[in-house]
Order: C-alpha cells, then structure tokens, then sequence
C-alpha cells in the first residue's frame, strides 16, 4: 500500500464515519441527559428523506439540511413525549420510533426511489488542504463534513466548559436533586433528545445529499445502531466519539478495499467486520465494569417524575 | 376541567384494555391516512383486516405467518419479563434456520426416522448458541444486551448469505445462491390438504402455553417475574440472577431458532438468502401487543399476521405501498405505550382550578 | 414572640395538600420572623417534608397561601424559591457526586449571582472560615462523608445569602459532635437575621436550638410552643398525643452459644462510591440482639449485601455459621441454612411493589410451598393470611399489592415473613425507620419474642435510641471499619457517639497490623 | 372477450431504476401494446422468503392468466404455485426450472458486457478497469470473464478490480466500493448492481462508468460512456400473444442484441470517435453473430483449458460458468 492509498483510505474512513459521527453527537447529549433513544434509525430515514425531498423540490441543499433537523426534532419530540411527560419505557419507545420511521419513510420517498440531485461538491479548504497527506485527508472535504467538526469541537467546548454541559451533567446523574436545586430537568431532558433527533436527522440528510446522493429505502442499513455502541465506546466522552466515529468508517470500507487488493476472503466474511468489532468493542469497554459505571450517566434510561420527587 | 390523576392501585381493566384501544386508535389513524393519500378508508380497513380471513386458504396462510411470529414473541415475553433486552430474535431466528439446514442438507439421501427431529434439534441448538454469545458478554463483560444482540443479528445474516453462496449451495443449482431443496423426510409435515400450515404451528401455540405455565405455575417464572419487576428484591431473596438471565436467554434462542429451522423446513423448503422478513424485530411488537404475557402472544401474533396478509393484499388490489404495515406496527406501539398510562392514572373531571 | 413585629419573613396560610389517599397537608398556617429558628415536628407522615417542599417550589399546594416579607407569592419551582432567598437542604441530599464542590455550588448560582461573586472558589473558603464549615471547594463530592455533604448543602445556600434555610432532618445523619457543629452554625445565621425552618425527631436538639415549635399530626398543626420552655417529655405528648407510654426499657438478655461469626472481613467497594469494608470481625450468639450503631454510609448496606448473599463475592471464610463456612454459598442456599433479613428498603427490596402479598410471602419463603418446581399457590395463600392476621397487618386481604400497603404494615408484614421462617440468624436494618409509634411498638415486640426463642439478631440502626432500647450488645462502624463490642450497660450514648466518628480506628488499625 | 389479466412480482421497488424499474417498464410496454385487451396487476417488493409463494398464489387467485415472477429467489415457489393452478401461465426470470406451465427467460448481459469491456479496454489510461459485482453468480462470473476478455482483446496490458458488495440495490455500498477502486488506480467502473450510485461517483472523480440495465446518462453527462439496458417488453409482448393465441408452450428463452431484448443506449457525445466507432461494430458483431465472446480456445485462471479451440459455449453451458479466465487474479469467493 503506498500512501497516496493510505492518504485515500483515511479521507473515505471520515466520510463514512461522518453520518456516525453526526448520530453519535446527538444521542451523547441525549444520553448525558439521562435519556436513552434507540430511535436513531428510524430518526435518521425520516431525516434522509424529508431531506432528500425538500432539497429535490426546492433545489436548495441548505433547505434541505434544514428540513431533515426539524424533521428529526419531530421525530424525536414523539419519543420524548411519550417517555418523558407519559413515562412509557424507553426502550420499546426507542424501538417503535425506529420501526415506524423505517415505515413511514418508506411510505413517503417510495416516488422518489431512485431519483438523484447534484450533491454537495467537495471544497477544498485553501491553505489548510495544502499540508502534505493531512490537508487531503481532512480538508478536502464537503460542507457537512466540516459542519461534523465544528459540532464536536462546539460540544466539547459546551459539555466541559460551560454551564450548559454542568447543567446537562447534573441532569444525568441525579435527576432529583437537579430538579431540587432548580434545573428544569424535564426541559433540558426535552432538549437534549430534540438536538438528538435534529442530529440524527443531519446524519440522514448526509447520507441522501451527499453520500448517495439520492433516497433509497432503509439505506441507513443499520448505522443508527452502531452509533449507539459508539457512545458506550466513546465512554460518554465527546472527543472520543470522533476518533470512534472514523475508527468505525474505516472499518466498514475495509471490507471493499481489501477485496480491489486482491484479498480473497469472501466478502461476506468480511462484510460482517464492523459488527464484529462493535461487539468487540463492547466487551473490552464493559470489561471494566467499574469503569463504565463511573462514566455512563446514572439515570440513564430511568423516567424521572418531578411530581414524585423522593 | 379535566385532570391527569394518578390512581391508587393500577387498573386491572386497563390492563386489558390498553392493547385493544391501542388498536383502535391504530385503525382511526390508518384511515385518516388512507383518505389523505385518496383510497376508500373503508376499503382500505377491509383489505387489510377482513380479507385476510376471507377462505380456508388464507385463513391457513395466516397461520403460517403467525407460526415464527408467535415463537419468537413467546420467547422475547420471557426476555422482557427478566429485563433482558434481547433484539436479536432475528438473529437466532436466522442461526436456527442455517444450523437447522445444515442438519436437513446432511440428511437429503437419509431414510432415516430421527432425521426431521435431528434437524430441528439442530436448528433449536444453533439458536440457543446464537443467544448464548450475547448472554455470556453480559454476564461476564458487562456489555448491553441490546447492542450486542442487534450486532448479532446482522452477523448471522451475513454468515448465512456465506454459507448460501458457499458450503450449502446446491451443486446442481447453477451456482445460485440457494441450497438443495430438502428430501421430503427432513419436511415437517402440512396438517391438511392444500394449505401450507405445517408443524411448526402446532409448535408455536405450545410454546405460548408452555410460557404461561413456567411463568405463573413454577417457581422458576415467579422468580423471573421478581427478576424483571424488582431486581433488588430478587437479589434480597437469592434468586440467581445470572442462572435467570442464562434461561429466559436460551428458552428465546430455542424457539426462535426453531422458527427458523420450521421456516425452511416448512413453507420454503430448502435455505435461501432470505429466511425472514424481519420476524424477530416484528415479534418484538407482538410481545409487547400480547402485555409479555406469552397467551396474549398467540392472540397478537395472529392480529400481526392478518396486518401482514392485509399489506401484501392491499398492494395488491389497491396499489397501496407495503411500508404501511411497518408504519402500522410503529404506530400501534406508541398508542398502546400511550394507552398504558392509563394503567396507572386516569382522567378526572374537577370543578377545581389547579396552580 | 409576639406578633408585635410588623413584617413576618415568611407567612403560611391554609396551606392544604392532598396525595392519592393521604391528606398530607391540612390548613397549615404557620408564620416565620427574621432571625427565627423554627422546629417543625411531628411524626413519621405528619406532613413535615411535604410542607417545606411546598415553601421550596417542589410540591404544588392544592390550596392555600404563602406571603413573603409580606407580599403574597406563588412558588411555582424551587428557581422561583432561590431567586426569593429560600434555601433548603433535604432529608435526602441532592449533590452531584462526580461534580467538585465549586461546580455544585455554581449549579445553584444564576449567571448574575455569580457575576457577582466573582471567584467562587475565593468565596467558599471565605464563608467556610466564617463560619467554621470546612469545605474545600475543590474536592469531589463522591470523596466527602456525610457531613462534609452536609455543610456543602449548607455552603450552597450560604453563598447566595438566604433569608430562609429550610432544614430537613439535618441532624439524623450526623454524629453528635458533627450535631453541635451545626447548631454554631444555625446560631450564627439567626444573628445575622436568616431565619430557620428546622424538622428533627430529636427533640432534646429542639428544645437546645429553637425559638419556637410548630407540632404536626396526619397533616394538621395539633400545637405550638417555645422549646425552651418545654422538656423533651411534654414535647413528645404533644406530639403523639395519647400513645407516647412506649419508653418502657426491655430486659437486657446475655447470648448463649455463638452461631454466627465473621472473621477478617474485608471487601473492596463494588460501587464506584461505596464503602470499603475492612477488617471485620464480630461475633452473633443465641438469644442475643446485637446492635450496630453508625452513620448511613459507613459501610452498613456493605456489610448486609455480604452477608445476605446479595453481593455475589466469595469471601472464603469470613462467615461461620454454626460449625459451616458460608462465605462462598449463594444468598438462596444461605436462606436455606437458616438466615433471614429484613432490608432497610422495604418496597422496592424486601417486597415486590406490583405483587400480592402472597407472592411477596412467596419472596423468600419457599420451603414447603415448592414441590417440583411447581409452586403451591393455595397453601401460600392460606399460610399469607395466617401472617396477616397474626401480625396485624392492615390491608384488604393476601391478595392486595405490596405498594397499597402503608410503610409500618408492610414492614410488620415483612418482619412476620422472616420470622415466620424461624430464623437460627436475623439480620435487620432499621426496622422502624420511617413507622409510627404503634407498629414500632408490635416490631420491637416481636424481635425480642424472637430473641427470647433463641434465635441470633443482629440489628443495624442509625437510630441511636432505638439501639439502647433493643440491643443487648453494642458496636459501630465507621469508614468501613467495626468498633470493639460493648454490652450495653456498660457503655454510654457519648462513647457509642465518639465510635461513629471513627474514635477506635487506629486502634483498630494497629491491631490489625499486630 | 375478456381481456388477458397479466400479473407481475417484482423483488424491488419499481422506482429502483435498475432491475425491477426495467421491468415495469416492460410490464407498461405490454400495456401499451395491447390497450385494454390486457390488464395488467404488479407487486413490489416482495420479499424472496415463505411469503413469495403466498403472493404468487394471490395473484393466481385473483384470476391473472399469465405471471411473470421476475427474481431468482422466485424460483421454487414459482414452480410450486403452479402446480396447483395449471391453468395459469407462469414465466420466471434467471431461473433454470421449467414445468408444463413454467417457463423462463433469461438476458445474455455477456453480449452487453463483451460491449463494455471493449470499451473500457480502450478508454482506461492506468490500464485498470473495475467491476463491481453484486453476488458471485453465473450470470456475473459470466459478465466478468465476457468483460475482461473484451477488454484484453483491445489492451493487452489490462487489469481488473473486482469488489463484490453482496446486494442488488445499495447505492451506500455501491458508492464505497466505487470510491474504494477509484482509490486504487481504476479509472473505468462497470458495475453488476443497480442503483446509478456508482456513475455518480465516478462523475465527481473525472473518471468514467458504464450504466446497467437503464438508461443511466443523466446522472452523469460527463462520467456515463452508455449504457447497456434490458428492454423486456418485446419479450412480454410476444409471450401475452402466444398466450392468448394459445400457442405458448413453456421454453428457456435466451435474449440478447439480437431480438433487441437488451441494447446499447446513450453513447457518450464525449468519447473519442474511436471508441464510439469499436462500440458500434463489436455491438454489431455480436448482433449478427459474428461474435460469440465465448469462443475457445479459453483457458481459465488457474491454466485449466475450459473452452475448446473453435467450440462456443451452448447456454446449458454458459448457465455453468463457475471460473474465471486466465488473467484474472482475484478467485471466486463464496
Ligand atoms: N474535534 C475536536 N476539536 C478540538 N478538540 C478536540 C476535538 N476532539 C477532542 N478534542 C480534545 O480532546 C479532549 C477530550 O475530549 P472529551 O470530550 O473526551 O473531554 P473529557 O474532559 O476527557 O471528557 P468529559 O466530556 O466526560 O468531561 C478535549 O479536551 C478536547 O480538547
Ligand atoms: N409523592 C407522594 N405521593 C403520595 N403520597 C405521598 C407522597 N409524598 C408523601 N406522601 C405521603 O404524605 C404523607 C406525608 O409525608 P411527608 O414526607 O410530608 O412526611 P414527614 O412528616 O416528612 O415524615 P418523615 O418524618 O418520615 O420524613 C405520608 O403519609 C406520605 O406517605
Ligand atoms: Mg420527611
Ligand atoms: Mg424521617
């Protein structure tokens, strides 16, 4: 391998990794709140193809961005109804958004199978994008990739630099006692699976603007899933997610790029890849059990009643 | 006004009314839809409901689709009965339906009387091995169940792609991806005349009257409902959760790797890329329909069976898109979620202002 | 005092609050003058938390009014609260306990207050000289004790200057010397015009540190006095009215054979936070209570999940019951040989909360009603009843869930349960936290008939009282680590103190390195 | 008289524009042809498991007199189904079982492929094509030798990528696996699987791809060299006719160029006149029968002679391909 190849592999590992990258952001903060949403799937077709419509019928890409967010807010806004005012079980509610999302986007974009629109174009950053190997490898890429960026470098800011991340932090851990000292926690609770949803949303509208670009049925082929066991991966932390994210993207084009080399393992083998390592990354996470216990948000996946305060 | 109260005891009444109103409320919302993309609602709800149970045929149609639905939903009611968050019925579905195979392709020149036994002893084994990976990563590595299981399932279905392409695929196929068709003694036997309800029916009802008996006659299923409703107390009492976890986990693999291997051996007959389209994510919503209660299993898996019969019919003779049925099912989760609320509180009518 | 002072701090009137099933709150007026410490006492249910939740936002009155320096407000949340100077800490404490100290704090703080303030760190060491709280506020919460928590709660209401700190058992967690600290403390903010809404059990505490009582029973003011001009005794008739003839001693008893022994116990925390035990050693004999006094979080629950069973760990030979070591054996193969417990929890540990009674009994009493697996429902049902009766359990029947029951009628049922196992070991938590006079009175009762049967209690209590009045012989924990063993007689409510605080650890420590 | 009641059950989406797309444009030239003296009923997305059977046999039910079952996997249940309802008329695309009223079709893509080959032989600059294969079947182990024999034929210097990505239809995969050979020096992409995903990608590198099965030029005027479509109406047509004239009778139908069942389309303005000029006369070759690509002497790659000098394959023969040709480097994978 030499390393224009290297150079290639990388750039296409983030671009694979990026709508990861996108879901993993939003269910982190969702799941900093205390708030588990197995819903990323289905969020994130619905994100695809409203996306995909609103860019095709407009003939504007940002309208169409902008209408996979709000379309993922939507989406998420269900969930966080049911589970937060109803107090329905996460877990089956997360389940139902997934299936009634893979549903109902099918139901929408089946006109539209098949159709395509001129995709975002790659701008490469001037300067940055000179720096021998990282400047391809980085800067080379379209609009939402560097939008990914600037989100995990804002997150990062906002989770350990700000009120806001502290907020959010006390909202996870204790719910109680952050309703006790005044934090609205049903609110931020709200907010936090809002932005969830808007991102999974942005992650759809990345794979049918811009990785296709088009709308195909069910074409998230199981991202959202594997975004979740990135968080665990990331431990919670939101730097790590994108080293994860990449590590993932890298992972899932392996398989075809071995097979152009010549490999001849077959591609099913090889196609199970970012699975395996998923779950291998699980248990070597979860090995330490102390650990994860120390990380993961303590309610995570508990309701919290501010009228049934201890 | 009216006001959201929470009740003193949980309503038994809503207990078993919840699913039924999640239902209706399903159906109000189907024809809402119906209309709004123009087709007759009344149609429409007719196609869907009533014309799969039109004729015997079918009627034992339906049975067939219920059979992997109810086998799977049986074991997932355990699952979620013990909190254990098994999504990976598809994937143990898939594992039985190749281990199964496997066994059936070993016996295709045997006379053999133990052969259909064997195969599907083969097929419950490989979905209980599909399970028990998952289960052992919990116990022992602390991972989380509902990702190691979905990851599990996408790792079957590759292998069994594999395995189609390679070390099962018919010699004589042409190099298709499909295996031999199986001699008709490693078949399960159709039960009447002209329909294709098989063996494996019988199988599923069993397994829901099994699940109820072990749930509310043993004191194993007391103590996976302990297990389930409070942890803490079953730690206190010294059930053993790890030995619950290990059985509802495997009872889960065995039937639904017995859906799988009655899949092939019955209705498909040999083992194709496609086993499933997508039971064990769909038995997931019967569970919950059927209130984890593995008799409500067979009464919802037969409603999820005519659903299913109801979108091919509905495309069929009124052009209309099958993802409805996937949004029905999305759908018809949320209310009876919703629906449920109502078990714990209700509504109440006060002359009183609220602060 | 007189109601000569033209402004009160703070004013309750009518303030009537209904739960599904419980008048919690009925027509409570109270009023509250600037500088006033005022004791709000009552029995386990009279209301006393619910009312101070109303004050700090966190319940909404269903009735009822609250005026503030004179003005009429409506306290919708506990924002609303802080931003009047209403500051409160709870029964339950609400720290973040992966956060520091500083960033606590600064969760409390609107943007504008801590604008402010400025360097909040500066600030915090400041006012915990002031007032001689000791907080560093750097320091995460999860590695502070109790009361380092608790003069972070204080500290968080401090540093935004209140006008009222609502205290809500403050001192139940708290060694008596911790007790006096916080008495300075309260005493100085009175000075400085903070008025105090202060709820103990403790009323000798009262009579020492307050102005003035208001005294609640199911939901009602039934009296109000000046503590100072009151005894313990006369409080304490106020309070409970008629029944207050419970304080007669019980007869102290010497065991007989040792049945239970722990021997060199110790056990790293499973928890991220919890307790390490270490070194334990002690020893349970027939016909003997044996009590273990200390502050919550010592290292109590650790103890119990290891004995019990519920923590899985194999520790070898640390447990000897009768001539057999159990230290590897299951918590259900333990049971079998004969040990029984009564959790501190009651719903959510020692009963299922959605299940009947009979198949709560079913819980940890399987002998006898288990034949091949299959479970014999009818004779549970009948021998379920039988308990109910004899333990006066009051509930609509065996079928009736564990969550309908009141929290003193499930823990006579649960005692009953365990008991009716006939136990060679009990192991029991606070067996009448949070239950009123009467079934403490019928538990007590039925844990000496238990003892006098011959069977070995051991008795963890944070309840001091309830220790000399129970216990035949006595110990306490504290960070993990056991005191000597004393017989009740021969010690003193003050040594038993000094051994909560963690007196006896380096002896303890020097022995173990002997 | 009644009209002839025509059922059809495709595996995708018709909006796929591949594969199923391809057919319905079939099913709507039948329509066309005939007006209302046929009737025509289709279902997509139908699944290739247990629940195939049961929609050919509704279909059956609601009184269609000819089926076309469009998918492999719609095999045995095909045959299955028309056991008991011999008096329907069942066609079956790619399959190899025939029965009294079974009968299949099959495309001879080799013919398009040989196209392709010779075309990408001569327009790659780094002398490395890529093929981007769905599942390794006869029909695409076919296409592959076809391809690369084409391509050797006018550049000898050739090489070839294949990458399998195990679908049909998966424009998220397709694209990995164009962007994954573009990476590695190939610079002409020919795919086996149907979404345009991969014309897409090679139009935003500069580099260059062939359309499958429709006409793929619009989604990359500059990329798309032509496209190599599968037209079944023709075939759809005369099969209604022999129905209702009652003189079908069940055959395994190979089409090619030569009934025009498959056609090149849209060749790109852009390319060089040579290439066009190659293009039109090996299409034409092929048309004619001139030129039959499987032609031995061949020899497989591991030196094996599996053509005869001077034999061409029969279709019994080609529907058996399972090696590839000397040159290729990569095996058969499973
Ligand atoms: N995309 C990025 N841009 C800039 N800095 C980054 C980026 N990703 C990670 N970092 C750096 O990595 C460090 C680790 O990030 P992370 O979110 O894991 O913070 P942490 O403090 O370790 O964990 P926690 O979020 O749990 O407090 C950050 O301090 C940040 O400086
Ligand atoms: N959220 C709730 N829902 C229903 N009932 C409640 C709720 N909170 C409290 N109660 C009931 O209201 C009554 C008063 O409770 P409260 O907590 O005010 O008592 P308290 O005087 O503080 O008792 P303690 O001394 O045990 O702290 C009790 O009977 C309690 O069971
Ligand atoms: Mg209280
Ligand atoms: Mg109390």
């Amino acid at each position: 391998m030499d390393a224009d190849l290297i150079v290639q592999i990388l750039f296409a590992a983030i671009k694979t990794g990026t709508p990861l990258l996108f879901i993993a952001l939003g269910e982190v903060i969702c799941e900093k709140s205390g708030v588990l949403n197995l819903g990323q799937e289905g969020m994130m077709l619905m994100g695809a193809v409203v996306g995909f419509l609103a860019a095709y019928g407009s003939g504007n890409m940002g309208f169409g961005i902008l209408a996979a967010m709000a379309m993922g807010s939507i989406m998420s806004l269900i969930f966080a109804v049911l589970v937060l005012h109803i107090g329905a079980n996460q877990v089956a509610t997360g389940l139902a958004l997934t299936i009634f999302g893979t549903g109902l986007s099918a139901f929408i974009g089946a006109d539209f199978v098949g159709q395509t629109i001129q995709g975002f174009q790659p701008i490469a950053i001037p300067l940055l994008s000179d720096i021998p190997y990282v400047g391809r490898i980085l800067f080379s890429h379209d609009i939402l990739v560097y939008f990914s960026f600037f989100m995990t470098a804002l997150l990062v800011y906002v989770v350990n630099k700000t009120r806001i991340g502290l907020t959010l932090k006390a909202v996870g851990e204790n719910p109680h006692a952050a309703n006790a000292i005044g934090i609205k926690v049903l609110r931020v609770r709200y907010l936090s699976v809002m932005f969830g949803g808007a991102m999974a949303g942005t992650a759809g509208a990345y794979m049918s603007l811009v990785y296709t670009p088009m709308w195909v049925e069910g074409m998230t082929a199981g991202r959202g899933w594997i975004a979740l066991a990135l968080v665990v991966f990331a431990s919670w932390r939101v730097g790590r997610i994108m080293l994860g994210a990449y590590l993932f993207g890298l992972a899932s084009i392996m398989h075809l790029v071995l097979q152009g080399l010549g490999w001849s393992i077959s591609p099913n083998l090889l196609a199970m890849l970012p699975y395996v390592a998923t779950v291998l990354v699980m248990v070597i996470i979860g090995a330490d059990h102390f650990k994860e216990k120390l990380l993961a948000p303590r309610s995570l996946g508990k309701p919290f009643n501010p009228r049934n305060m201890a | 006004m009216i006001r959201i109260q929470a009740r003193t005891e949980p309503s038994s009444l809503m207990k078993v009314a919840s699913p039924l109103l999640a239902i209706v409320l399903t159906l109000i919302f189907g024809a809402i839809l119906f209309s709004a993309i123009g087709k007759s609602p009344v149609q429409a709800l007719q196609v869907l409901l009533i014309a799969p149970l039109a004729d015997s045929y079918n009627i034992g149609e339906m049975f067939v689709k219920m059979g992997p639905l109810l086998l799977c939903a049986v074991g997932l009611s355990l699952c979620y009965r013990a909190n254990m968050w098994n999504i990976g019925a598809e994937g143990q579905l898939l594992a039985g339906a190749l281990g199964g195979s496997a066994m059936a392709l070993y016996f295709i020149d045997s006379e053999s009387t133990f052969a259909l036994p064997i195969t599907l002893l083969a097929g419950i084994a490989s979905g209980m091995i599909w399970a028990a990976v998952p289960t052992f990563l919990k116990l022992r590595y602390n991972s989380n169940l509902i990702l190691t299981t979905i990851m599990f399932n996408y790792i079957a279905l590759y292998l069994l792609i594999w395995s189609v392409h390679g070390p099962l695929r018919d010699p004589d196929g042409y190099g298709f991806p499909e295996s031999a068709l199986f001699s008709d003694i490693t078949l399960l036997p159709t039960l009447f005349e002209g329909s294709r309800i098989h063996l494996g029916i019988l199988f599923a009802v069993l397994s829901g009257i099994i699940g109820w008996f072990i749930l509310s006659k043993t004191h194993l299923g007391f103590q996976i409902r302990v297990f389930g409703a409070d942890e803490p107390a079953a730690r206190y009492a010294g059930f053993s959760g790890k030995k619950l976890s290990w059985f509802v986990m495997l009872f889960a693999g065995a039937l639904a790797g017995l859906a799988g291997v009655s899949e092939t051996t019955g209705p498909i007959g040999q083992l194709t890329p496609n086993i499933s389209p997508g039971y064990g994510y769909s038995a997931i919503i019967v569970a919950y329909l059927g209130r984890l209660h593995p008799i409500g299993a067979i009464i919802a898996a037969a409603f999820m069976a005519v659903l299913y019969m109801g979108g091919e019919l509905a495309q069929i003779e009124m052009g209309i898109p099958v993802a409805v049925i996937s949004m029905f099912q999305g759908v018809l989760l949320f209310f009876l979620l919703a629906c449920d609320f109502f078990i714990n509180n209700r509504l109440s009518l006060t002359n009183q202002a609220t602060n | 005092m007189k109601k000569n002072n033209p402004i009160s701090r703070l004013e309750l009137a009518n303030i009537t609050k209904q739960y599904p099933g419980c008048l919690a709150n009925d027509n409570i007026s109270i009023t509250l003058m600037p500088g006033e410490i005022h004791a709000l006492l009552g029995e386990n249910g009279a209301g006393k938390s619910t009312l101070v939740k109303t004050i700090y936002g966190i319940v909404a009155p269903d009735k009822g009014d609250i005026i503030w320096d004179g003005k009429e407000v409506s306290i919708k949340s506990p924002s609303v609260a802080r931003d009047l100077g209403i500051g409160m800490v709870f029964q339950h404490f609400s720290l973040f306990e992966t956060m520091t100290v500083s960033q606590n704090i600064e969760l409390c703080l609107s943007k504008i207050q801590l604008n402010k303030i400025g360097d909040l760190a500066k600030r915090i060491t400041q006012l915990s000289e002031e007032y001689g709280l000791n907080v560093d506020p750097n320091r995460y919460v999860h590695s502070l004790s109790i009361g380092e928590r608790q003069r972070v709660e204080i500290m968080r209401c401090l540093v935004q200057s209140v006008k009222l700190l609502i205290l809500d058992e403050p001192t139940s967690v708290l060694t008596p010397q911790e007790v006096s600290g916080l008495f300075n403390v309260l005493r100085t903010l009175s000075k400085e015009g903070c008025s105090i809404l202060f709820i103990s059990h403790k009323l000798h505490e009262v009579t020492e540190v307050c102005h003035k009582a208001t005294i609640l029973r199911g939901g009602k003011v039934v009296d109000t006095c000046i503590p100072s001009e009151e005894t313990p005794a006369t409080i304490a008739k106020m309070m409970v009215g008629d029944l207050a003839d419970q304080d007669a001693g019980y007869s102290k008893k010497e065991g007989t054979i040792t049945v239970f022994n722990v021997t060199d116990l110790s056990l790293p925390s499973k928890q991220p936070f919890g307790t390490e035990l270490k070194n334990i050693n002690f020893d349970l004999k027939a016909g003997e209570i044996l009590g273990i006094a200390g502050v919550a979080g010592n290292g109590q629950d650790e103890l119990m999940a290891i004995i019990s069973g519920e923590d899985e760990r194999n520790v070898k030979n640390a447990f000897t019951l009768g001539k057999l070591k159990i230290g590897h054996l299951h918590a259900g193969e333990r049971r079998q040989l004969g040990m029984a417990y009564v959790p501190e929890e009651r719903l959510g540990r020692g009963a299922v909360p959605d299940m009947s009674l009979t198949e709560n009994t079913l819980l940890t009493h399987s002998t006898g009603f288990v034949k091949n697996g299959l479970v014999q429902w009818q004779s549970i049902k009948e021998y379920t009843s039988e308990l109910i009766s004899k333990y006066k359990v009051k509930c609509h029947g065996e079928f009736s869930e564990a969550q309908s029951l009141s929290g003193g009628n499930l823990q006579k049922f649960i005692m009953g349960r365990e008991i009716g196992q006939h136990p060679k070991v009990l192991i029991c938590a606070h067996p009448t936290w949070g239950v009123d006079v009467g079934a403490a009175l019928a538990i007590h009762q039925a844990l000496l008939e238990l003892r006098d049967q011959g069977a070995a209690i051991l008795l963890i209590s944070e309840d001091i009282d309830e220790l000399f009045l129970l216990a035949d012989r006595m110990a306490a924990v504290c960070d993990g680590y056991l005191s000597p063993l004393i017989k009740t007689e021969e010690t003193n409510i003050d040594q038993i103190g000094q051994w909560m605080a963690g007196t006896f650890i380096n002896t303890a420590v020097q022995e173990a390195q002997a | 008289e009644d009209p002839l009641k025509v059922g059809f059950v495709y595996v995708g989406p018709v909006g796929d524009l591949g594969w199923s797309y391809e057919h319905d444009l079939g099913r709507k030239g039948l329509e066309e042809f005939f007006g209302d003296k046929v009737e025509t009923t289709f279902v997509e997305n139908v699944p290739e498991g247990a629940d195939a059977e049961r929609v050919i046999t509704q279909l059956a039910k609601a009184g269609n007199d000819l089926i076309f079952t469009t998918s492999f996997g719609f095999m045995n249940p095909t045959i299955k189904v028309a056991k008991r309802f011999p008096n329907v008329t069942f066609e079956h695309a790619t399959g190899y079982k025939r029965s009294k009223n079974v009968g299949t079709y099959v495309l001879r893509t080799y013919e398009g492929r040989y196209v392709s080959g010779t075309a990408a032989g001569m327009m790659t600059k780094t002398d490395t094509i890529g093929y981007i294969g769905s599942f390794p079947i006869p029909e695409v182990i076919r296409d592959i030798n076809s391809t690369f024999m084409a391509a050797k034929s006018v550049n000898p210097n050739v090489k070839m990528k294949i990458v399998w990505v195990n679908s049909w239809y998966d424009p998220g995969k397709e694209t990995d696996a164009a962007n994954a050979l573009m990476d590695q020096g190939v610079d002409v992409l020919i795919q086996h699987t149907d979404s345009p995903a991969p014309l897409i990608a090679a139009e935003k590198r500069g580099l260059r791809a062939i359309g499958q099965a429709s006409d793929m030029s619009q989604f990359a005027p500059e990329a798309h060299m032509f496209s190599v479509r599968d037209n079944w109406s023709p075939y759809y047509i005369n099969i209604a006719k022999a129905v209702m004239e009652k003189t079908w009778a069940p055959k395994d139908y190979w089409g090619g160029f030569s009934d025009e069942i498959l056609t090149i389309e849209s060749i790109n303005p852009n390319l060089p006149e040579a290439v066009k000029a190659k293009i039109n006369s090996t299409f034409a070759a092929i048309k004619s029968g001139e030129l039959k690509p499987f032609t031995g002497p061949i020899k497989d790659n591991k030196g094996n002679l599996v053509v005869a000098a001077g034999h061409s394959l029969t279709d019994v023969e080609l529907a058996q391909v399972n090696w590839y040709v000397e040159g290729i480097t990569d095996e058969i994978p499973h």
